[in-house]
């Protein structure tokens, strides 16, 4: 194989066909334009957007962040713009400079999920990302990724209305990791993305013990990433479809663990906040690590990396 | 909207240290040199630190530019800041910026106001003004005296007198504001010192322009942690301080409520 | 309340009386005898000891151990020397040395536990924590920690063999905390401690992509406080029974926010291999700080730290 | 078993650095100030570094004791190391130790032999037997040339002939042995080298000692992570080189399986 030949790093992830593995994660990309001061955004192989409602939503009150050792506790609950103003500003900034994304979308209720695939539908995105971890209104708080019968109902549902890729984002905050992602792959998902943040909490307690400060939130960052290994590699002997894997990547090293457990592409998120060029840097590493071992595609140099294993 | 695809205008920048000096007991001053930050960076705007491997990258006003160079002045809180204090001349740091938005710069007589390290801010934006020629006084306000060089135009306030005046800034303020009459203030410090400043200004009626603080996860725009409520007529809207910000209209913020 | 009175760190649990509320973590202090060479092992609230079975097991093959940043991945297998040759060797020094302790007990079936209960309780042993991490056989390899109705009956069976204080442990790998915790209260459970250890995976990846070396185990060490934090919090609300809280404590002010979040007494783990001495340190710093902030016993300082929360 | 109930007899000591210095490329000698870990330490026991904050504290054999001083020699791999090498002669480090079990000092002919930073346990062994009179020979063999001072006695194998016979300790060792002619084989260094000095010393019938190494996590005997098959009659049982260990007669080890 000539090292000349430009290596072929793309992945199908459903119907979408990704130029390259290396996606950003849900919100820690805001809508790709600020990261336009950082690099070619459309160089990555998709943005996903930060989580998006039927309704704008306003988000928790503050403290909102809280940084943790290698990691960082957040409770932003959801503040975001709303389908409607999404698809009026966000989306076409997007497709005029040529950026690939995939829509992540949350609701409170089933309905409000199927509403919002409706209007995907209807206005041809092309891919979805079901974010699970909003609280379940109707079966009495829950979350829609913790139980297996919601969760099915979730996803099907979603499916009848929805017809273009749709990827089911798992946390890995639950009893049977396998039996959730068997669930969404019967659902009807074209692919897997996990893991989301994992609940976590901080408590600043100062001298006096008065004035505590606390957050309750979900954490991320690469103290996370021994949990997002285990999931992944717990996962991947139970189902079909492609998995997105994310937790804690921070470099080169880091993503091709993901592959090695079984990942097929990887999202990028709180490193986004540390390095924010990483996305980038990532696409070129892999092209020429690709080019320096001899790999013509992407697909082989996944095969040898799960091959000892 | 066609986005910029000219890649890395802001960073990140490996840049060097020029010098690093101490200023008073737990304040420094870093200076580095780096042309597309000191020619970019406007009073009011930040630059944030890479620190050693920790997670998150630390914001810090830019504190003057000279030349191909600019400052940051900062105080020794936890980590990030100790590492700041541990780099020497030559070493070198990975930076972004400038990021946000700075003060509004208008021709009218004003009154600058730096508490603590929101002196670093002020500091730049004095030195803007001098440039331009605008009528401005600078009021630096600290627990014990910051010495950043400045002494023309400025009225210093020590908690421990250790220089100018004795006291804290409400002490001083009101006198301070019929003696210079400016037409408009501006101010950098902790949330009860801006408020203090705002709420005083308002019976006064003149306008404000403060420069925030938060802990900031991304400080680019995208991750909503660092959201304040704002008035916006009748209601309160989110603005982000690290994009939309981090300078705010005094009469725009809630100061009543924590920030 | 004058400096002079020693303050009353004591605190029940079930009919366990602790001097003070610092004990050690199953697995991270052998059977005492090791640490007596760092400090007096008397001077502590409880060791609990290693987890024993009803025959003695060697344990997983090497690697059995990873360190990862802020944390410490094991996969040992539960070796131990079985609880017939704990009574024999080791139950005798603890007696002669004044150290109170708390056995640690792990089992393949229910059967198995209740006949370590039995052999406990003619051993006058008097407090048992139950280690409900291994792989249940007998219901297709779940952990007997994951299912309700397999918890309930564990507990249950256990109780009514062992009439001393039963101690639960709980994991964190669960889907519903605050459902396994008032399960465990329900089966009969004295206190609750938690968190074990969390599910992980590291993967090392060389060069030439040969050879990984990769540990799937459980996740220690400060990475796990905010998880832990979390789990406490969250299920100190749904039980009146108290709480034993670790997972990551290595200082004074860790052990302050397990307070804060709902523990009565805590467990040092994975620290005592970075400062053997910690739990003894401990001893000392919460006797000095309760005196100089004037607090007469334990439980007044631990309803101040729960007050503003 | 009464306890002794003496408080820290192995630590934590903060020790004092009395040097460090480079022997080659990448490693180093550091000595520490400690009366107790001077006077106890064995030759083949360890001790444990806090390094920084890392979670694990780093073991490392002793190399040697002067008066009240010991030292270590080490080779830099990772973070622990790394900081390891950046201790300054004055400043201090959070240690405990000695751990495990040394080597059996008989009065026999001795063959000692240390691979790479396997030298170490088998230099402080040298200066031992030299001291009690007991006859030794001290073969050292690394990839390039660690100069620990030792000379006399001592054959010198590098494998890029940087000093002393060039090429690897399997090219040579029969020879030594058939010169020296040993009643007792002393080895430290990586495992392969040790399995191989092991299973040639068995044709000769010479009895050894290894002194093994494994990622620890306690350090202590609580753990069980450092665990090894060891023959025990027909059976092979788990004994701990932390604890039961280091050193382990070289017959009584599974070299065959990955260790
Ligand atoms: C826009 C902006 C401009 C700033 N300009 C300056 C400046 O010119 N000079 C200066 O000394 N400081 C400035 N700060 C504050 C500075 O960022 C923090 O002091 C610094 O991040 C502390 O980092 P640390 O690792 O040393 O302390 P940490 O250990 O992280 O924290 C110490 C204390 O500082 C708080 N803190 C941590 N991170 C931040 C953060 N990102 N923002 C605010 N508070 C934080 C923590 O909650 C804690 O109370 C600015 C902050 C912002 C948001
Ligand atoms: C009983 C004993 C005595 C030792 N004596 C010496 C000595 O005299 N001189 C010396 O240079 N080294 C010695 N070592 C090895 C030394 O402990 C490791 O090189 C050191 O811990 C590496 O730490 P690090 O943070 O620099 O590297 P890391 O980043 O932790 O690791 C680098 C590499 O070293 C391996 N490693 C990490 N920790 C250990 C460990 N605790 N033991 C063995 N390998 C490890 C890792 O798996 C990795 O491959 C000894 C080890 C043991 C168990
Ligand atoms: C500030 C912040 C906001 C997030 N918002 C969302 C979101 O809206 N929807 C979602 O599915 N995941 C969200 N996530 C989770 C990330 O997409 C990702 O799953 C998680 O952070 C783990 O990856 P990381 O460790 O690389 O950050 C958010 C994460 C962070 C840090
Ligand atoms: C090496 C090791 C062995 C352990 N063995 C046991 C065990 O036998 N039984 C048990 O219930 N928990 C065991 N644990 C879990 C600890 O008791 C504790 O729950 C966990 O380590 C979290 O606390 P820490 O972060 O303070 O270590 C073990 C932990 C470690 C690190
Ligand atoms: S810090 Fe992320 S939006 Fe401001
Ligand atoms: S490292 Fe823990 S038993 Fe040896």
């Amino acid at each position: 194989m000539s090292n000349l030949i430009k290596p072929d790093i793309s992945v199908n992830i459903g119907r979408l066909k990704l130029k390259n593995p290396i996606l950003t994660a849900s919100g820690t990309f805001g809508y790709a334009d600020e990261y336009d001061d950082f690099m070619n955004v459309s160089n990555i192989g998709a943005i996903v957007t930060k989580g998006i409602t039927l309704n704008p939503k306003t988000g928790n009150p503050q403290p909102r962040i809280k940084e943790v050792k290698n990691g960082l506790i957040n409770s932003i609950g959801l503040e975001n713009v709303g389908i409607q103003d999404f698809i009026d500003k966000k989306l076409p900034v997007l497709k005029e400079n040529n950026i690939d994304f995939i829509l992540n979308i949350a609701g409170a209720s089933i309905e409000e999920y199927i509403e919002i695939a409706k209007i995907c539908q209807s206005n041809n995105i092309e891919t979805v990302e079901l974010n699970l971890s909003c609280p379940n209104v109707k079966s009495g708080c829950l979350e829609f990724g913790k139980d297996e019968k919601t969760l099915y109902k979730l996803v099907s549902e979603v499916r009848k209305n929805f017809d273009n890729t749709l990827i089911v984002k798992l946390s890995s905050n639950v009893s049977f990791p396998e039996k959730m992602a068997k669930t969404a792959e019967k659902g009807g998902a074209d692919a897997i993305s996990a893991i989301n943040t994992v609940k976590a909490m901080n408590i600043d307690i100062n001298k006096n013990l008065k004035g505590f400060k606390s957050i309750k939130g979900g954490l991320s960052g690469s103290c996370i990433k021994p949990l997002a290994l285990n999931f992944i590699y717990e996962i991947r002997q139970h189902i079909a479809i492609p998995i997105i894997g994310m937790g804690g990547i921070s470099c080169f090293q880091d993503m091709l663990e993901f592959f090695a457990v079984g990942a097929d592409a990887v999202q990028i998120g709180t490193a986004n906040f540390t390095h924010p060029d990483l996305s980038d840097t990532l696409v070129i590493e892999l092209n020429n690590f690709m080019k320096q071992q001899n790999y013509g595609s992407l697909a082989e140099l996944v095969r040898d990396l799960r091959y000892e294993y | 909207m066609q986005l910029k695809t000219q890649n890395k205008i802001k960073g990140p920048h490996i840049v060097e240290v020029l010098s690093n000096i101490k200023l008073s007991d737990d304040t420094w001053k870093l200076t580095f040199q780096n042309q597309e930050i000191a020619e970019n960076a406007k009073p009011g705007q930040f630059v944030s630190i890479l620190c050693e491997d920790l997670l998150l990258r630390r914001p810090f006003s830019v504190a003057n530019t000279i030349n191909n160079s600019f400052e940051i002045i900062y105080k020794v809180k936890g980590k990030g800041t100790k590492y700041l204090s541990s780099l020497r001349n030559g070493e070198s740091a990975d930076i972004i910026g400038p990021m946000g938005n700075g003060f509004t710069i208008e021709n009218k007589n004003s009154l600058l106001i730096g508490c603590g390290v929101g002196i670093a801010p002020i500091n730049f934006l004095s030195n803007i003004l001098e440039k331009s020629g605008i009528k401005h006084s600078f009021v630096a306000c600290s627990q014990t005296f910051i010495n950043t060089g400045i002494t023309e135009n400025q009225v210093i306030i020590t908690e421990d007198g250790s220089a100018g005046l004795e006291g804290r800034l409400d002490q001083h303020l009101k006198k301070i504001i019929n003696e210079v009459k400016p037409e408009k203030i501006y101010t950098c410090g902790p949330n009860p010192a801006m408020a203090y400043v705002s709420l005083t200004a308002e019976k006064y009626e003149i306008s404000v322009e403060a420069a925030l603080e938060r802990d900031f996860a991304c400080g680019t725009g995208v991750c909503m942690g660092c959201v304040i409520q704002i008035k916006d007529n009748n209601k309160t809207i989110n603005k982000r301080i690290c994009k939309d910000g981090p300078v705010f209209r005094g009469n725009e913020v809630l100061w009543q409520c924590p920030i």
